[in-house]
């Protein structure tokens, strides 16, 4: 081998090396950006931990809860109407509740009401929200005249739906289906409508004007392709955002309507809003009664609302710190 | 301007006649119909005949949508199966309170929020910073009904510091001139009115408040962040400006104008807590009303109440607008 | 600075207490607002706003609450009892089959507009309901004159009951006479109702001016009775502005009145919608007094010093079966298997007021006509597992009805009973589906049309004759039972029918017996509904029937 | 002595953890009434230096090291409230993009008087006037109803000049524009460069020309320097740096200019890579993963300032450009 071969390889192998020490940080998605920021992100670590305890206890909470939460095992023991209650003691560390059942077991399978409630309401909100969004906004960018109509159209009806206060909307609901489970959840799902429909149409309407949009309709691409395969995607990250965050205002929006009394009709059932709702007359005497719902139903809210914040700092770049 | 306003008014038409065939399907499917959803307790067969006739549900749907939409034009909502009072009369019986509670509430969550938005965002990292963020962030996932008995346990029954329900204390009363207590004990000069409907008013307002404070902070905050890094206050600062300046004139200027927007969302909102808060409080306003409403299913309220706010939420809006264009003159041309 | 009175709270309190004492922030309030006219103002916490002034056209306690102030019928009840006594009339009297009442009324009586009470004006008030017309013969406006007198003198409507009134007549100056048609187990008890209280005449003319209905599509009541002003009574109160805004009823000690004048100038209901709401507002010092104290409440306040003075029974609560609802209720033995499920002393026990007794018929034990000697159906779940299965009904499942967001003076917490009786009837192998209702129209609607085949409702006296709750029930078939048993409805129309007051309690006897044989339903517990008076009060003597007269009371 | 003397001057990014050199000790002068220039890719450090010596860098996570001294005072060392007395005053400077540099919610009016009332004391009517004046100067027509107008009602070259009104309102001595007309079309950079020539000339104020844009240099600078990865690679007079282009980069960036004059078929020789592939100066020459004529000694530390032609004419490379193939470019005059 010639020297010369020598030189020119180490040459190339020294700068080789060199170059791989100062590191470049060019293009890396929006999504691994995110990614990597959301792990860096303290509220976000918080929220997932707050979220995956609380999805735990409220997938085996049934199992181990150490009593029926609905069986009155000790009745004979508590006195509402002398104000006499059980506090926390071995075997119902919670105390009982004012019918005499455990009420650490009532918090534990509590929780899957809750989460239920969350997450199908969301779920409502999100698919149909999604969908009125996702079609006007498809209509604005690309359907010309008679999509900005129908546009039009749609919004001037989520303007109606926002207008309603949600509460109100809620009861009309319950009015109409009677008071249940499903009309609780229904209720909270339509309220969250709108909101998810503007959004996911602003930002449809924001990719709609970017540069590879049109591009893309310079290379005729078909509309609907582009609506699916271009504008979506990209307008989505607001609204798994938003999805996060409602779970947090569903939860709440349910324990107001159980405290107006349309949340879930079986008492015997537990689910935190109803708890709250119901401990609230023994606030004085039982206080923690209340207590453990509420504390319940805020830290849960407060974890969704951390990882949905930590979400939508990460995905903005405005925000980024 | 003007042409603002009057296009926002004809887009009111269109939304509320939407709204209105709405309520009327909900109306007409309600259990029972109308009827029963306009008579109250122990309506007998008789009554529910007598009203059907008197509503014409014999004739087709669209004259009886016809005959809903001529009673709402003529602004009669109907009759309040609670007080047996017509509707209209009870809101505006009852409208100043709730306008009175609202404004208190938006008044703290302004003065509040924008200066401790403005502080978290500047000191970001620091103590206020992080104590105002994750306080807002509890702020919003606190129920609002267990917030208004919390605070009423403790400041009401326990310290005795406010009042624990109510708009005026019994025997006082301040003569009736905008509706607004606090308003006519000044207007008056029933001091002692107007003093003692503020010490009412504390409680329920700061209850009221909780949400939009919270979302103006970090809405405050937020913004503030971002246009600091504008080119603008880089110019700004180029030219030597006094802080006062830089962060009066230029950064908070900018920042305020998406917070102005959300304020007037968030008024629209407060309504709904102050169905909550004001029947914690037995606060003789629209909100314990529309309360009680729902527990009697008052439905002629309800729906009377529904047309009511979605008014009032378009009118807001458009003051948003048009405060908007006032303080953003991008807005203006077009 | 008040003494803390929640140990809820306390904890918070405490911290808070220091933070604010730290920042000098003293409770101001507290000391001047309290006893800014307070020595003579007495502020109640009232469950719910009155729907009348005019008590006629009422069929709600909270209306009589209000009016019974500024109201006297011909006949009262004795304060704090359930015997009749003379009211306006001094003395009463009916000839032997009960058709014609004699009143000699109470000589220089005034009424608030400084008319006088004579024969004439009793007349009038009658004369004046009896030709009631148009939305007035809606049995939702007029309940209690339909009850106790029938129709009208041109009913406009089949539905409504014939006339059972015939005339008033003034025999003299002060001697009014009034004829019915039937005799009715309804009189004498009938003339004491708030709803037949007598109105000043020139107040009736009033009122004969303003329609009931302003528009045609629903009750609208009239304005006199919506402001004060108009109405006009005899009581020792006068009502002087109903503030609908602060849910306020202001009434004002009538100088003119005829017996003892009320010790406190100025009397205020203030309604607060919930039980907390009442409760807060009497610890805060906002009210001084309060009815339907929550069970749990009561002693909370004993023990910070609050009076609950505890009232006679006069109510029954009971679990109604609506055969026509579920056939199974059809069988006999599967209403005992039911009855014998249920744990009523245990609830007794744990749920309802101190003073509560357990019920073995449908009516309590205060009321002419209860009866020792009926069947009792005793907790025995064995007892009620082999009745079902007898009735081949083991594993019945059948729909449970409550109301919700409501509290009842014979009922303060429902769901609470439901769920109880609920874990009872499934011990004995029920299946029970939960229906919660709102309890207005929803609830009540539901209830009397028969729509329920279990649900729990409940009755207060108005008056002390026994018809005033079986008759309410039992003297013919009703929806709500679905009952069609003759037996039962003979043995209680017997009694009506009776108007001689013993020999009719013993038929109310025998009526109990043959009820509670037949067992339509379970009749749960009489319970008297709490009241709560501030530390400085006198309270009034409290009334069986809910009937207080707050002229009574003073500060100490 | 120079009007500025920037010695050394270091930037670095990012406090604890990973830091990253923006300038790497930039040394240049800057005499009264000269123009200079700063050219270098996007990233290599002009803007940031710009920055620095206007004390506009953000406080935290940055260090500022060497010295920068106008008339013998070192800015960098500066506290924040003499710096901002400086500014405006004795220091302008002109940014890039006129649109978003502009306050959107604020009149142009105020934001022209705002500077004079600072540092001239000028208020209400005088302000104006002089406001207005300015605006004539930068050749805005219609001054006075232009102060009430709103940035986005204006065309981008007028909200330039608008901006250079408000940089040259105080006359300071030392004017820093950065890329004043990368985001202009050419026909308005013509006109933008000119009326700079112009206040310059007028007023005897030295102006600090950063651009990535030779054309702009060519028309304006008396001294250039050319920037590489936060480093001057070369230094020198104009004509000097035009004709003999001697760093294999400034070599490289003239070679990629296209000129009418040369032969036809010749391709274009374009520098291949991006300022992103490079190694630390402590480790050498950050160019030569780039440079055709890299050598394993360009690794061997930082290479030093050398005078392979004149004494004004300075180097930072082992292995220069060797004369015969130096372009021969016509410099406009």
């Amino acid at each position: 081998m010639s020297l010369q071969a020598t030189t020119k390889a180490n040459k190339v192998d020294r700068l080789a090396e060199l170059t791989a020490q100062s590191e470049t940080s060019a293009g890396v998605s929006l999504w691994r950006e995110a990614y990597r920021r959301l792990k860096r992100s303290k509220m976000a670590i918080i929220g997932l931990v707050i979220i995956a305890l609380f999805v735990l206890v409220a997938v085996v909470g049934p199992w181990v809860a150490p009593h029926s939460p609905s069986a009155q095992l000790w009745r004979g023991e508590v006195f509402p109407n002398k104000g006499l209650f059980v506090g926390p003691r071995a075997g119902n560390w919670f105390g009982l509740d004012n019918l005499g059942r455990d009420e650490f077991s009532r918090v534990i399978v509590g929780a899957r009401q809750t989460l239920l409630v969350g997450v199908i309401s969301m779920l409502i909100g999100l698919v149909i929200g999604a969908a009125v969004g996702a079609l006007s906004g498809a209509a604005a960018t690309l359907g010309g005249k008679v999509g900005q109509r129908v546009d039009t159209v749609i919004m001037r009806f989520t303007d109606i739906m926002l207008a309603l206060p949600s509460l109100l909307l809620a009861v009309s609901i319950a009015a109409v289906m009677g008071q249940s489970l499903t009309t609780v959840m229904v209720a909270v799902g339509v309220v969250q409508i709108p909101t998810f429909a503007r959004l996911l149409r602003g930002s449809m309407l924001a990719q709609g004007g970017s540069d590879y949009v049109l591009a893309a309709k310079a290379l005729g691409v078909r509309k609907r392709r582009i609506a699916l395969t271009q504008i979506m995607p990209n307008s989505l990250s607001p609204v798994i955002v938003q999805a996060t965050l409602s779970l947090a205002t569903a939860i709440i929006e349910a324990a107001a309507l159980s405290y107006l009394g349309l949340g879930n009709p079986d008492p015997s059932v537990p689910e935190w809003g109803v708890m709250l709702a119901q401990a609230q007359r023994f606030f004085d005497n039982a206080p923690m009664m209340s207590v453990y719902p509420a504390v319940g139903i805020i830290i849960t809210a407060l974890g969704f609302t951390l990882l949905g914040e930590a979400m939508r700092e990460a995905l903005d770049p405005k925000l980024r710190g | 301007m003007l042409r603002l306003v009057v296009r926002r008014l004809l887009q009111l038409i269109p939304t509320l006649l939407g709204l209105s065939i709405l309520l009327f399907i909900w109306l007409n499917r309600l259990p029972g119909g109308p009827a029963s959803a306009i008579l109250g307790e122990r309506a007998t067969a008789a009554d529910v005949a007598r009203i059907n006739r008197a509503l014409g549900l014999d004739q087709p749907i669209y004259v009886q949508y016809g005959r809903f939409i001529k009673r709402l034009l003529e602004l009669d909502l109907g009759t309040s199966v609670q007080t047996g009072q017509p509707v209209w009369d009870e809101f505006v019986l009852r409208f100043p309170a709730t306008v009175e509670l609202s404004v208190a509430a938006m008044i703290i969550a302004i003065l509040v929020g924008i200066p401790l938005g403005y502080l978290a965002a500047r000191r970001r990292g620091g103590w206020l910073d992080v104590a105002s963020v994750s306080g807002s962030l509890i702020g919003i996932c606190v129920p609002v009904f267990f917030l208004a008995l919390l605070l009423k346990g403790i400041f009401a029954v326990n310290l005795g510091m406010f009042p624990s329900y109510g708009r005026l204390s019994t025997g006082l009363d301040a003569t009736h001139v905008t509706g607004f207590a606090v308003l006519d004990g000044l207007l008056t000069g029933e001091l002692d009115a107007s003093g003692d409907a503020l010490m009412h008013l504390v409680l329920p307002a700061v209850t009221l408040s909780s949400i939009p404070l919270a979302i103006i902070v970090r809405m405050t905050r937020a913004s503030v962040l971002e246009v600091v890094g504008e080119d603008y206050i880089r110019t700004a600062e180029s030219k030597g400006l006094e802080q006062k300046t830089v962060r009066g004139r230029h950064i908070l200027r900018n920042a305020l104008l998406p917070v102005v927007t959300a304020i007037g969302l968030l008024t629209g909102g407060l309504l709904s807590g102050a169905v909550l808060t004001e029947s914690v409080f037995a606060f003789g306003g629209i909100g314990s009303f529309i309360r009680t409403a729902i527990d009697a299913r008052d439905y002629p309220v309800l729906v009377g109440f529904i047309l009511f706010i979605a008014m009032v939420y378009v009118l807001i809006n458009l003051l948003v607008d048009l405060a908007y264009s006032v303080i953003d003159p991008r807005v203006r041309v077009h | 600075m008040r003494i803390m009175n929640s140990r809820g709270v306390r904890t918070i309190t405490a911290a808070v207490a220091v933070a604010l004492i730290a920042t000098g922030c003293s409770s101001e309030r507290g000391n001047t607002g309290d006893d800014k006219g307070k020595k003579d103002t007495f502020v109640f916490g009232a469950p719910g706003d009155p729907a009348s002034l005019d008590p006629a056209l009422a069929s709600d306690g909270e209306s009589f609450r209000v009016t019974r102030q500024a109201f006297e019928a011909l006949l009262e009840h004795e304060s704090g009892g359930s015997k009749l006594v003379g009211g306006l009339a001094e003395k009463w009297e009916s000839d032997a089959d009960g058709k014609v009442w004699t009143f000699s009324l109470r000589k220089g009586v005034k009424f608030h507009d400084g008319e006088v009470l004579n024969a004439k004006a009793v007349c009038a008030n009658y004369d004046h309901w009896f030709n009631w017309k148009g939305t007035y013969q809606s049995s939702a406006v007029t309940y209690y004159w339909q009850t106790i007198m029938g129709g009208f003198a041109k009913n406009e409507d089949k539905e409504t009951p014939k006339p059972n009134y015939k005339s008033c007549t003034a025999k003299d100056e002060n001697t009014a006479v009034i004829e019915v048609n039937e005799p009715s187990a309804q009189l004498p008890g009938g003339f004491s109702l708030q709803a037949l209280a007598i109105h000043s005449p020139k107040a009736i003319e009033a009122y004969k001016s303003q329609e009931a209905t302003a528009k045609g599509d629903a009750i609208t009541y009239p304005k006199y009775s919506q402001e004060a002003g108009t109405v006009a009574g005899t009581g020792p109160y006068k009502i002087t502005k109903w503030n609908k805004g602060n849910k306020e009823v202001s009434l004002e000690a009538f100088d003119g009145y005829w017996g003892e004048k009320a010790k406190v100038k100025n009397l205020v209901f203030r309604t607060l919608d919930t039980d907390d709401a009442r409760r807060q507002a009497l610890q805060a010092g906002d009210i001084d007094g309060y009815d339907l104290v929550a069970p749990a409440d009561i002693k909370t306040l004993e023990s910070a010093g609050f009076q609950v003075p505890t009232r006679d029974v006069f109510n029954i609560l009971y679990l109604g079966m609506s055969q026509g609802k579920n056939p199974a209720l059809k069988k006999p033995e599967v209403r005992q298997a039911i009855a014998h499920a249920i744990d009523r002393e245990n609830l007794v026990k744990t749920q309802l007021p101190e003073g509560g007794k357990a019920a073995t018929q449908f009516m309590p034990d205060t009321v002419a006509g209860f009866s020792e000697g009926v069947k009792k159906y005793p907790k025995d779940t064995a007892k009620a597992k082999e009745l079902l299965a007898k009735a081949g009904a083991s594993n019945l499942s059948i729909e449970f009805c409550y109301p919700t967001e409501v509290t009842r003076p014979y009922m303060p917490n429902p769901q609470d009973l439901f769920e109880l009786m609920k874990a009872d009837l499934e011990k004995v192998g029920m299946k029970i589906t939960p229906k919660p209702m709102k309890w207005n129209p929803d609830y009540t609607d539901a209830v009397e049309a028969g729509g329920c085949a279990l649900h729990l409702f409940g009755w207060t006296g108005d008056f002390n004759d026994g018809y005033n709750f079986i008759g309410t029930w039992f003297a013919e078939p009703d929806a709500q039972w679905g009952v069609k048993e003759d037996k039962v409805f003979s043995a209680v129309k017997a009694a009506s029918l009776e108007p001689d007051i013993s020999k009719r309690s013993d038929l109310y006897k025998k009526a109990n017996e043959v009820i509670m044989d037949y067992l339509p339903g379970v009749p749960i517990a009489s319970s008297p509904p709490a009241i709560a008076f501030g530390k400085n009060v006198n309270p009034p003597k409290v009334s069986p029937l809910t009937q207080e007269n707050f002229a009574e009371l003073s500060f100490k | 002595m120079p009007l500025l003397s920037v010695d050394e001057l270091t930037v670095t990014f990012g406090g604890q953890g990973r830091k990253s050199n923006a300038v790497n000790g930039v040394s240049f002068d800057v005499d009264q009434g000269q123009v200079i220039g700063l050219v270098g890719e996007s990233g290599c450090g002009k803007s940031v230096t710009s920055l620095a010596l206007m004390g506009l860098l953000p406080r935290k996570g940055v260090e500022v090291g060497g010295r920068a001294d106008f008339d013998g005072v070192n800015l960098l060392t500066m506290s924040q409230n003499e710096i901002r007395d400086m500014r405006g005053s004795q220091l302008a400077m002109i940014f890039q993009d006129p649109l978003s540099s502009l306050n959107p919610v604020i009149p142009i009016g105020i934001q022209v008087t705002e500077i004079l009332q600072r540092h001239r004391g000028l208020k209400g009517e005088p302000a104006r006037k002089e406001a207005a004046a300015l605006l004539e100067k930068v050749g805005i027509p219609d001054p006075t109803r232009r102060l009430k107008e709103y940035p986005h009602q204006m065309s981008g070259g007028m909200r330039q000049r608008a901006l250079i009104a408000m940089a040259v309102a105080c006359a300071p001595r030392l004017l820093i524009a950065d890329e004043p007309t990368t985001a202009l079309d050419v026909t308005i950079q013509a006109q933008i460069l000119e009326l700079l020539k112009e206040l310059v000339d007028q007023e005897g104020t030295a102006l600090l020309m950063i651009t990535h844009d030779l054309g702009v240099v060519a028309g304006l600078c008396d001294q250039v320097n050319v920037l590489y990865a936060g480093k001057v690679v070369e230094s020198a007079g104009r004509r000097e740096l035009f004709k003999h282009p001697t760093h294999p980069y400034t070599h490289g960036l003239l070679g990629s200019i296209p000129r009418l004059d040369a032969p036809r078929g010749e391709a274009l020789s374009p520098i291949r890579g991006s300022i992103n592939d490079r190694i630390a100066w402590a480790d050498g020459c950050a160019f030569a993963p780039r440079c055709d004529r890299y050598e394993l000694d360009c690794l061997s530390g930082p290479p030093g300032l050398s005078h392979p032609r004149a004494a004004d004419h300075q180097v930072r490379c082992l292995h220069p450009v060797p004369q015969s193939t130096q372009p021969t470019e016509e410099v406009p005059a």
